[in-house]
């Protein structure tokens, strides 16, 4: 009795000291926010920098504070220097919404750049509204949204599935197979597949989800050469594809039989999957490093100067340094950071980018983006095959394409 | 009707994954009571051996890989492990705590990134639906088995090790040296990680997460088979690999891990001790 | 004896190929002292076991008061007023010797009254406490008390919960002489009002206090009859010399 | 020699405790909501929740032996109750906003009943009461027991997780539920209503505290440390461990469904990664740091392994999972009974000392 008295009273006496130190820590913190306002601008950068999305996120956190770094040297934004904060979103959703309420709310950063998955965005996305803040999300994504305080500067569905579809039905690729990680994006890529192919003639075999880190997919791969597809619509995220192209890889079936589709491996996956293994399949982006403009050239070179000869770049490291500059332009043509001035200059705004033209289209917040499929190439780059010539135009609820009517 | 015919040996192959990778856990859990979830991370150690020793060679990776996840769990359980004895609830902490570390420090030596382990030519191609990289698994597994089935039953240290496992007081009173062949127990199984590590380069993603894929599916195959039960294991690990098989070609890959889970709860209401286990008249 | 308390009838138990138990019979009277002796492995505790529930036989009845106990769970025949211990002894050793004794004498109560905190001590622990000569230790944690002392306690946990069969098992293996003596005191206590299966191998102690003597041997009963009977029996004589001279002289003179 | 028992008898009984507990009563309840700014007191309501999950499984672990590692799984159950009442009571007659971008045209028949809060609420309890229930009873009367059950726990929650994700139409899939407006009335995003909520769950979680205390001072509490100690024996008692056991993990995940249904509001987001088998370890690790033994040591271990987690991941995050690690191995081989024991162990060698 007398030690539990004891432990209670001594254990009540260390939270009463938690909590003053939580105080404490609040406090300084304030302070810090205060003195930093004047001759800086603060931006937050929030991606994973642990967990099992840090491997993706933290190349797009390089990329940003390569452009921040980049604007700063350039004189920075309306005469003053950009300040990023990093936080960590840790791969768990609600940890993205506790940062950026501490962003918005602590740090008062004037934007944030930030998130991959759709799941972040989507726990991201009511902190955002309801303080009125700038959230600008760098990567390809499942279509169906625009909220008015989030820029979107990857691709929606029409720039990257869209004319991935378009090049497979060109080549005559009519029965497809769709295969895809268990989450929001694959399976609404699929529901525009389906539709898609309901309206231009082709035959979808077979629709097949595993749960994200699944490893085991002989049984699926055996599924698919029951059915025989014309080609493969992948979805598939992350580790996933590893395992998914290794053992497809083992059945010897090759890439000019049966072409895999690929929505999410860009130039850093293929390094984990093994060249060998995906060599010859086909990828569906808005950017690659071979991309041929004077603007990537200079990009790739900044890039591997500030982080490394080996390091490759990649379509959505590309969207978050192109995010920057977009807010940056804005910022300068609006005059102020104010996040309601900020939106109403962006609209129009375009830049010449690594991936070409992008211009912001004011109505969606979204960005005209030229859309290109590219094979991968056995040095682990990936060759551009085809591309849509001009920037289209975002239209992440598919209005425009009248087979998508039932979609949404 | 091939698909379901295929899945036959698909099943099996998927048991022998199963089975490479809930074999060393079988051991360290049976012997010793010693739940170590840093087992997965020691997968992850054989794994990066193989990337480490890639164009010296496939085969000579193996041995290497047993070598090194092995010595990694002797440390452990010199260090660690062995203050923990008749606590196996405490080392499941305990090793989870080192399965962190040693993840993060997998992430501060090779990078975050996956690394790719290229398979070796002569795994290139299979017969039927079965690759030959999923065969060499299976002959894989199957030589673990026979080697630890060998060792148990025709060596004085296997003897040892079955005296300890069954009554480890037994053992103790009648002059077995119960910390040596606790030592050689550990280094065996984590070993077998290591080997395990390295055949999962050939089907999967080598990154500092692997071990995290398996550890869960090791687990219900040791439960399902009987702690320290060579033979409970092979059982568990075809059974379940078949019905995972089916369950997945029937439905999808989500539902299969669903069932596969109801299925080891039922199972454990007929047999609470798993397939296999050794009576014993002990009050615990 | 139309007042057998407890039937066993062929009684078969057996591990793997070994056959523990091959068709026991006994029967055990109401108010008996009963003793249950034999060599090492004669089935003696896988018997107790049989009775309480933890091991399951292969063949064969036991009946307490009118009740099948096979395949009943170890806490419903515990419920119907079957008691034992253990070699080893277990008590709870975080608790203290009165919480122990409070536990064990709450069981028939309604699992919701348990909710409420103990107030004050119950008649018939304060009355085990005393029995068990533990008063004094009261509000020690058990896990502090010695060997004899927590064999004690065991005994006294089984009397509150006025148990009709009380099986014993070595009660006095690894005591001092002192705490042999103690033992005894309390045996013979308990034994006027509760029926009592021992299991022992301390001749010694059989010798003293022993009215009724089962002997076991290889899963049979070999004999029965008083102490005098059984130690005349040239059969006993004969296990305990075949088994270990020494000892079985001892046991047998 | 005189002196120490003095002071120590001065300082025991329920008065003492009363004063403690009150002291801290005022510090959480008047204090903390004036000093700490809306966003850091939202952090502290947040590491509360947890807090209030890692007091079950003080219960469950600590008193009663059952190591889950799958309380998630009841975090999740009550959280979702909730979330899913959010989302209908946002929504006003329509369909919550991830079931249209699902494809989903006529609202599910499990989602319609939780349109009614009372139920809603109501099942933030049962639900997690019933699985526990079921699970306890097949599982415990089976005696399948210690790393055997932390390890079925685990893959329950790996289970759920994954039945969660693949039912996207139905649950939100990965994204889980969020986005939601309306808390009974209020605006939840307003720093009036997350401070009420704040209140709300300090004042659950004291009085959950005081509840577990009851339940571990009363006999039934004895019983439990019975039945950790040697389960076997007290079967010859004459009780059945399996519905102690069954019990006691009922109760501890009706306080992690309670927590998750709190927690839904102050965080804004219910999500599959929020009950998977890593949170669930994690507030095992915050209740072992803490000390296991004690109800308050488990509730102090969420609360400061939940700060420390934003603090290391605001400062270093790198380092976060070897501090996570080592702290882990540190504690489980120096201090198995936590800040807890050594606390105790402090005063007590320096009242020894005096």
């Amino acid at each position: 009795m007398r030690n539990s008295l004891w432990r209670t009273g001594a254990v009540f006496t260390l939270a009463a000291v938690t909590l003053a130190a939580c105080a404490g820590q609040s406090s300084t913190n304030d302070t810090g926010a205060s003195s930093g306002g004047s001759d800086t601008i603060k931006v937050g950068i929030l991606h994973s920098l642990s967990g099992t999305m840090a491997i993706s996120e933290v190349t797009v956190r390089d990329a940003e504070l390569l452009a921040i770094d980049e604007i700063n040297a350039a004189g920075g934004v309306l005469g003053k220097k950009l300040e990023p904060v990093v936080e960590d979103g840790a791969s768990d959703w609600p940890t993205f919404a506790e940062k950026a309420t501490k962003l918005i709310a602590q740090d008062k950063v004037a934007t944030v750049f930030g998130g991959w998955t759709s799941a972040s965005r989507k726990a991201m996305l009511p902190v955002f509204e309801k303080r009125k803040a700038l959230l600008w999300y760098p990567v390809q994504y499942e279509g169906l949204e625009s909220s008015p305080y989030i820029f979107y500067t990857g691709a929606t569905t029409n720039q990257q599935i869209v004319p991935g579809l378009d090049y497979l039905k060109e080549k005559g690729k009519k029965r497809l197979f769709l295969v895809g990680s268990d989450y929001v994006f694959p399976r609404t890529a699929n529901k525009i597949i389906k539709a898609y192919a309901a309206a231009n003639g082709m035959e979808i075999l077979g629709e097949e989800y595993t749960p994200l880190g699944h490893t085991e997919y002989s049984t699926l791969v055996n599924k698919i050469v029951e059915a025989k597809p014309d080609a493969v619509f992948n979805t598939l995220n992350g580790d996933s594809n590893v395992a998914f192209f290794k053992q497809l890889k083992s059945t010897g079936i090759s890439a000019d039989q049966m072409p895999v589709m690929s929505v999410s491996v860009a130039e850093e996956e293929v390094r984990g999957i093994g060249v060998d293994n995906v060599a010859g399949h086909l990828v569906a982006w808005n950017y690659y490093q071979t991309t041929d403009t004077p603007a990537n050239q200079k990009f790739v070179a900044a890039f591997k100067a500030k982080y490394g000869a080996d390091k490759v770049t990649s379509d959505p490291m590309e969207a978050g340094y192109n995010a920057v500059y977009l807010w940056a332009e804005a910022v300068k043509k609006a005059g102020t950071t104010d996040v309601e001035a900020v939106k109403k200059a962006a609209g129009g705004v375009s830049l010449d980018r690594p991936e070409g033209k992008v211009t912001i289209d004011g109505d969606n917040q979204h960005v005209y983006k030229t859309a290109r499929i590219g094979v991968v190439q056995p040095d682990g780059q990936i060759k551009e095959v085809w591309n849509s010539g001009e920037p289209i135009k975002p239209d992440p609820y598919l209005k425009t394409y009248s087979w998508a009517g039932g979609l949404v | 009707m091939e698909g379901v015919l295929n899945q036959l040996p698909i099943g099996l192959s998927i048991g022998a994954v199963l089975l490479l990778i809930a074999l060393g856990l079988t051991f360290t859990f049976g012997q010793m009571g010693v739940v170590n979830m840093a087992h997965g991370e020691f997968i992850m150690a054989g794994a990066y051996t193989a990337y480490l020793l890639q164009g010296v060679g496939f085969l000579i990776a193996l041995p290497a890989a047993f070598v090194v996840a092995g010595l990694m769990g002797l440390v452990l359980e010199r260090t660690l492990i062995r203050r923990f004895y008749g606590r196996p609830l405490d080392t499941l902490l305990l090793t989870w705590g080192v399965s962190l570390m040693l993840q993060q420090l997998a992430r501060d030596l090779f990078g975050a990134p996956n690394v790719q382990v290229a398979s070796p030519a002569w795994l290139r191609g299979g017969v039927g639906i079965l690759p030959y990289n999923r065969l060499f698994i299976m002959a894989l597994a199957a030589a673990s088995v026979l080697a630890i089935w060998a060792y148990m039953n025709r060596t004085g240290q296997g003897r040892r090790m079955r005296a300890v496992m069954q009554n480890r007081r037994l053992a103790a009173t009648s002059g077995i040296d119960t910390g040596r062949v606790d030592q050689r127990t550990f280094f065996i199984g984590s070993g077998l990680a290591g080997v395990a590590g390295v055949a999962l380069t050939l089907i999967g993603p080598v990154g500092p997460t692997l071990g995290t894929y398996y550890i869960v599916d090791a687990f219900l195959v040791v439960v399902a088979g009987g702690l320290g039960q060579l033979r409970g294991a092979v059982l568990a690990a075809a059974g379940l690999g078949l019905l995972n098989s089916y369950a997945e070609f029937w439905s999808d890959a989500s539902l299969a891990k669903v069932v596969v889970f109801v299925a080891i709860i039922g199972f454990l209401q007929v047999r609470p001790q798993g397939l296999f286990f050794v009576r014993s008249r002990a009050l615990t | 004896m139309t007042e057998a308390l407890l039937e066993i009838r062929s009684l078969e138990v057996a591990f793997g190929g070994f056959r523990a138990l091959d068709g026991v019979d006994l029967t055990v009277g109401r108010g008996e002292l009963r003793f249950l002796i034999g060599p090492n492995g004669a089935g003696k505790t896988t018997l107790i076991d049989v009775i309480t529930g933890l091991t399951r036989p292969t063949g064969g009845s036991v009946r307490f008061e009118g009740h099948d106990l096979l395949g009943r769970r170890e806490h419903e025949i515990v419920r119907l007023g079957v008691g034992r211990t253990f070699q080893t002894s277990v008590v709870f050793e975080e608790l203290t010797v009165l919480e122990n004794l409070d536990l064990a004498a709450s069981f028939r109560r309604p699992l919701w009254s348990l909710l409420r905190r103990r107030r004050g001590v119950s008649e018939e622990v304060t009355a085990a406490l005393e029995t068990t000569g533990l008063a004094s230790l009261a509000g020690s944690k058990a896990g502090v008390l010695s060997h004899g002392q927590r064999q004690w306690l065991e005994i006294g946990m089984l009397i509150v919960q006025r148990p009709r069969l009380l099986l014993l098992d070595e009660p006095v293996a690894g005591m001092s002489s002192g705490e042999r003596e103690r033992t005894g005191e309390l045996l013979t206590e308990v034994a006027r009002d509760h029926t009592v299966i021992v299991v022992e191998h301390d001749m010694d102690f059989l010798r003293r206090y022993a009215s009724q003597v089962t002997v076991l041997h290889e899963g049979r009963v070999l004999t029965e009859g008083s102490v005098e009977q059984v130690r005349a029996d040239p059969r006993v004589q004969e296990i305990y010399l075949g088994r270990a001279r020494e000892g079985a002289e001892d046991a047998v003179r | 020699m005189t002196a120490p028992a003095v002071s120590v008898r001065r300082w025991q009984g329920p008065a003492a405790f009363a004063a403690v507990f009150s002291a801290v009563a005022v510090l959480a309840l008047v204090a903390a909501p004036l000093l700490l700014e809306p966003f850091r007191l939202g952090l502290l309501a947040k590491y509360l929740c947890y807090a209030i999950v890692a007091l079950g499984i003080g219960l469950a672990w600590g008193q009663g032996g059952m190591l889950t590692l799958g309380q998630g799984v009841f975090f999740g159950l009550g959280g979702y109750a909730m979330g899913m009442y959010l989302k209908l009571n946002d929504a006003a007659g329509d369909l919550p906003d991830f079931m249209v971008w699902s494809g989903v045209e006529k609202l599910p028949a499990l989602w319609k009943p939780f349109g009614n809060p009372v139920f809603a609420l109501a099942m933030v309890v049962v639900l997690p009461v019933a699985v526990a229930l079921l699970l306890g009873t097949l599982v415990f009367r089976q005696r399948v027991r210690g790393a055997y059950f932390a390890i079925l726990t685990q893959a329950l929650a790996a289970a759920l997780v994954i039945l969660l994700v693949g039912q996207q139409g139905l649950t939100g899939g990965t994204n889980g539920l969020t986005n939601f407006f309306d808390f009974f009335g209020r605006d939840v995003a307003a720093d009036e209503t997350q401070r009420g909520l704040y209140l709300l769950v300090a004042i659950v979680l004291g009085a959950l505290y005081l509840g577990a205390r009851q339940l571990v001072r009363s006999r039934f509490g004895r019983l439990l440390l019975a039945v950790r100690d040697g389960e076997d024996r007290v079967r010859f008692l004459g009780y059945d461990p399996a519905t102690v056991k069954t019990l006691t993990f009922a109760v501890s995940a009706g306080m992690a469904g309670i927590a998750g249904a709190l927690f839904v509001p102050v965080v804004g987001i219910i999500s599959p990664a929020l009950l998977g088998v890593v949170p669930s370890l994690e507030l095992v690790v915050a209740v072992a740091v803490g000390g296991r033994f004690a109800l308050a040591g488990a509730v102090l271990g969420a609360v400061v392994m939940g700060y420390a987690r934003t603090y290391f991941s605001e400062e270093l995050p790198d380092a976060w999972l070897y501090l996570q690690g080592a702290l882990f191995v540190l504690v489980m081989t120096l201090a198995p009974s936590g800040i807890a024991g050594l606390a105790a162990n402090l005063v007590r060698r320096r009242e020894a000392r005096t």
